[in-house]
């Protein structure tokens, strides 16, 4: 059984994996880019090793250096966390090759889910309804998929095969706007993967992003953690996640549950993953894609059920049996989780970069932070924007709700924009707090300044004055700062004298 | 000391009496400010009422983050304003438009080239920032003037990327 | 039903009272002396009115001045937290003199346990068993308990009669120490409670203190939330928490907690309360006190219960229902809080004070922290050297353990000396480890340099690396100082001789 | 650079070879370290071995505070350390002994006079600091030679309180 975990990560969830080995005896080596030298899971590993320059090619995405650095500290297993190596089963085989346990699937059930046109031909089989679309495995040219786009019916989704997170993802309304769309979809999808291939998926409109979690050991048991309702997204990133979703009742989660853990099974998977699930209006649910991997949302899930999924991640490439029948598994309460990006939402919500000056984190009862900045932590434009998540944990949705309302309004950072005002308008929304709301809220209903502007008024003569205190302020001080360095500069006058005068 | 402050395009005069009070339109307030930790994170006690925000200034502006609203506010001393109103403002338009980028990041590539005609929309720039790609485009028709950056290469927020004519 | 409500107190438990009004939606008015214009308390809170100055007879104990703000702010209800007014009988009976409503016990409550003599009584009658002590009502000379305290037996106790937190607490030996001892007492109580009055207690010796959880409506029900084993004491100062006890079976933690509903009930109590037991080595347990208030260690049972203590005080205060019936309260995991103080645990934990310049907190699942302190606070000698309260959760006491291990290295709090390293060695002690120790094992059975002297030798070389590269690296900083400060002079120099010479 | 630094009685020959080497004793280890946000927190990884830890200067010596354990370690150059042997170190022991204040507070009662004799462990003054009233005590017997401070007094942290002759 191994004792040392190498973690092929960074940011938050570096750090929430080397909590969770800590937590269980267990010795760390981190690795880091030239930008992370002083980054958190840096600091808080027992060992820690320099990959490269700041670029992720460079550094998180070398997989030859993270095996080589593996195999000299003596690290016996390697977490990859979620985005970089997390989905590669090139990576997986060879830390099998060498020995190490990798803590996720097995490398088969990668591949099987990772091309997401197999993955739709395997889970069909097993029974699970998908959405339609190009499901023929294989990689098909721009004429093949213009040809076949008819077929599927417009509207209909560009998705990368190797995607995820919503990368080299585009809608298209139109036969006419695809070409220069597919294009555009495969460049991304190069970029993030390496891998420009993409199909093609029907568009499910007014549809909620609905997922599972599995949990799956190599005894052969595999039970579902419940749901997580995922439809607050932008641009297809998920911004913020809740469990239990609002949309589901016992008998839908009950029928979903059972038909994820039949997708895991079709796949005869190993650890951690989610099945991610369209629904429609009309409670009609279909299989979107299997995430072979940890997900930046699993703390909403740990909250409602007790379960450390980290920890349990790793008890499973132990070769333990789970540690809860499907039986066992209770739902208690409501969880919220708000990703805090490094962005301006107030500015088309573009990344901001820069040094953190200052924090100051939400705590007390129910409130949980995972990040990996502190202050004097730089955001660097290298990678992901986010750089916290914020979870609360209440006994109803509606009380989550409030207690996020005071952790948001608590949260400081200085030195770089945040989303959170985002996060604040959307708790003051009525169709969030009515949990009326599908992928396409934020973009298409939703907006920054809609929220309540009666309260805007009242607060704009506060505002007013704040900014008026904050000028007189400023100009005290430059008015100080003038009468000193006058001062200074006469001295200075009188050495430029004297030095002209003996020249 | 008097002060106009204007937000969402309404007028406050805000006068400065004394260390503790401040007088808006015709209320005297009791008044006590105190930045937090040396940041542009101001602790107002307004009143009895307790006020947290972060106040930026950003060019000529100021910019107010309260509870979850973000304000532009202009703050002018009245003499000042006085003036300005008396003289006049002239805005200069010039003919020339420069993209500049909106954040740092990767340029990924450059679809026009120096001379080229191009159409209001069309994509000039493609921007690589925090994974994400960004197509930068041309705010109206003209021609590609100069082309400052490479493929490949990083630029700071605010760089100019090319000019149109 | 009220609407606002003033928080009269600071620190952690004023920023904790005005997040649970927050999250009922009710509104929160602050108080301050002059020390706290900034502390967090003001800033989270509606509104924040100043008392007067820094020491706490002139501000957070003026309860006239305190009554006259709620008036004039329209608060409607007072939370007192723990502490200074909140076990003040007088103070009680005002607000309700004036309408406002305390949300807390009955005043004839406070008075029968605050008065420990009297409560003694009271809850002998009630058929609680208490240490044998002075435990007639009324207050005796020096001379009387002179006289009586052969008869008590050494060693004993002599405790503040309005006391708690240990202040006015004195152990004695013998009767020779005796007059001494009570001299210093009274001085301390008179200090700390501005009441001189003190009694005598037998010293049950190995003894554990726990301590029940009471939570009671004004519909006539009570219940108990279980029990906090509070052993871990410096100077009658509690230091760490837990719950369940490791000492307790089902069996007598059932047994406990009928008779600390019983205590209760003899009071005719309403609100949350605390029983204080001592248990001796053969399980036999003696009625301490009651606590009237909210209690600092609260946290470790909302961890373990789920119950919210603080919103559920709030709502009897409204004179709702309680949430809970005893059959409903489940007790899941272990929970543990580290108190953690501005003191130097290396330096015989003497008070730190100063401006707080950095801070980290541990975060992730199953950490909370309350804290009413940031980066640019600054921690003055006037109030209580607590500043953070670091409670953690755990399927098992090991694991809450372990978890607390790994919270307590990733804290860093720079400015101020803190008992983190004291908290950390104890966590590596195998006694406590093993649930082994008394109320004494901190002041005779730990040291902070008897743990693991092994690991302290591998880590000498790391500490002496350290040390020297710091060394190295100011030396080279200064040197840089002292060049650019001679230039500097130089031009100063030439200023001089330009004055001489056109002197 | 080399230096000789003694921790817990034992000393360790330690040389800085270059920005990314040092020597101990025989062993050369790469090492990096970085001050955290410009505090006293040094984030020390050697050969590949993560630490952290508080490092402050406390008058000629540091105080190295890891893993919960705290090291008073002294720092010398070699050099230095070589002259200092050779001239010999002489100890002056003065006869007054200074009673400071180990903590700021205020001075709640001075038991004692000027000119009293007193007996070690008796208390000399009682210092209320954070709620608790400390007693200090005198390390021998002796003569309280002054008293400079008042009943009622605050007084800072190493202020000098009494003397004892």
């Amino acid at each position: 059984m191994f004792k040392k975990v190498l973690i092929a990560n960074r940011g938050e969830i570096a750090v929430r994996i080397i909590r969770a080995c800590r937590e269980l005896g267990l010795e760390t080596v981190a690795v880091f880019s030239e930008a992370d030298r002083s980054a958190l899971h840096v600091r808080y590993a027992d060992e820690a090793y320099l990959l490269g320059p700041a670029p992720s090619r460079e550094s998180y995405l070398r997989a030859d250096k993270i095996l080589d650095i593996a195999k000299a500290s003596g690290a016996d297993a390697i977490h990859p966390g979620y985005g970089f190596l997390a989905e590669r089963e090139d990576f997986a085989s060879k830390c099998a090759d060498l020995g190490i346990d990798f803590i996720g699937p097995k490398p088969s059930s990668i591949a099987a889910m990772g091309d997401k046109g197999k993955a739709r031909a395997t889970v069909i089989k097993a029974g699970v309804p998908v959405v339609p679309g190009t499901e023929a495995v294989g990689n098909m040219t721009d004429d093949d998929l213009l040809r076949v786009a008819p077929q599927v019916g417009f509207p209909l989704l560009i998705k990368a095969t190797a995607g995820g997170g919503g990368k080299g993802m585009r809608e298209v309304r139109s036969l006419e706007e695809m070409p220069a769309l597919l294009q555009s979809a495969r460049r991304e999808a190069e970029a993030a993967f390496g891998d420009g291939n993409v199909y093609l998926e029907k568009l499910v409109e007014g549809a909620r992003h609905i997922e599972f979690q599995i949990i799956a050991d190599s005894h052969g048991n595999v039970i579902h953690l419940g749901e997580r309702e995922c439809s607050i997204q932008r641009r297809h990133q998920k911004l913020l996640e809740e469990a239990p979703s609002p949309f589901l009742d016992d008998e839908l989660r009950e029928k979903m549950g059972s038909v994820a853990v039949k997708a895991a099974q079709a796949v005869d998977y190993v650890n951690a993953g989610t099945i991610e699930f369209l629904v429609d209006k009309d409670r009609n649910f279909y299989f979107l894609e299997m995430n072979t991997r940890l997900q930046v949302e699993h703390p909403v899930t740990e909250m409602v059920t007790g379960v450390d999924i980290v920890a349990e991640q790793i008890r499973i490439a132990r070769g333990r049996q789970l540690s809860y029948s499907q039986e066992q598994v209770q739902f208690n309460g409501h969880a919220i989780e708000c990703r805090v990006n490094a962005e301006d939402p107030f500015n088309n919500f573009i990344p901001s970069t820069g040094r953190i000056t200052h924090s100051l984190l939400p705590t007390g009862p129910g409130v949980r932070v995972d990040t990996g900045v502190y202050p004097g932590f730089e955001i660097t434009p290298y990678y992901d924007p986010m750089i916290a998540k914020l979870i609360v944990w209440g006994e109803t949705r509606a009380q989550a709700i409030l207690r996020m309302r005071r952790a948001l309004e608590e949260y400081r950072i200085v030195g770089v924009r945040t989303n959170i005002p985002f996060h604040q308008t959307l708790m003051d929304s009525h169709r969030f707090m009515g949990g009326q709301f599908d992928t396409r809220f934020v973009e298409e209903r939703f907006s920054m300044d809609a929220a309540a502007s009666e309260s805007r008024q009242a607060q704009a003569e506060i505002a007013a004055i704040l900014a008026t205190l904050a000028a007189h302020k400023q100009a005290e001080r430059s008015a100080q700062i003038v009468r000193r360095n006058e001062r200074d500069t006469s001295n200075w006058k009188w050495v430029g004298r004297w030095e002209r005068m003996h020249r | 000391m008097k002060y106009v402050t204007t937000v969402d395009e309404k007028e406050f005069e805000i006068e400065i009496v004394d260390e503790h009070h401040i007088r808006v339109g015709d209320r005297l307030l009791p008044v006590n400010i105190e930045s937090v930790s040396g940041q542009p994170v101001f602790s107002l006690i307004l009143d009895g009422k307790s006020y947290e925000s972060y106040v930026y200034q950003n060019e000529d502006e100021w910019e107010v983050l309260l509870r979850g609203r973000q304000y532009q506010v202009k703050v002018e001393d009245e003499r000042e304003k006085r003036l300005k109103a008396a003289a006049g403002e002239g805005v200069a338009e010039g003919g020339e438009f420069h993209l500049k980028a909106p954040m740092p990041g990767l340029v990924v590539t450059i679809p026009v080239a120096e001379g080229q005609e191009v159409k209001k929309g069309q994509v000039l720039i493609i921007l690589e920032s925090m994974k994400m790609q960004n197509e930068l485009k041309s705010p109206r028709d003209g021609v590609v003037d100069r082309v400052r950056v490479k493929a490949g290469e990083s630029v700071e927020q605010k760089q100019t990327l090319l000019s149109i004519q």
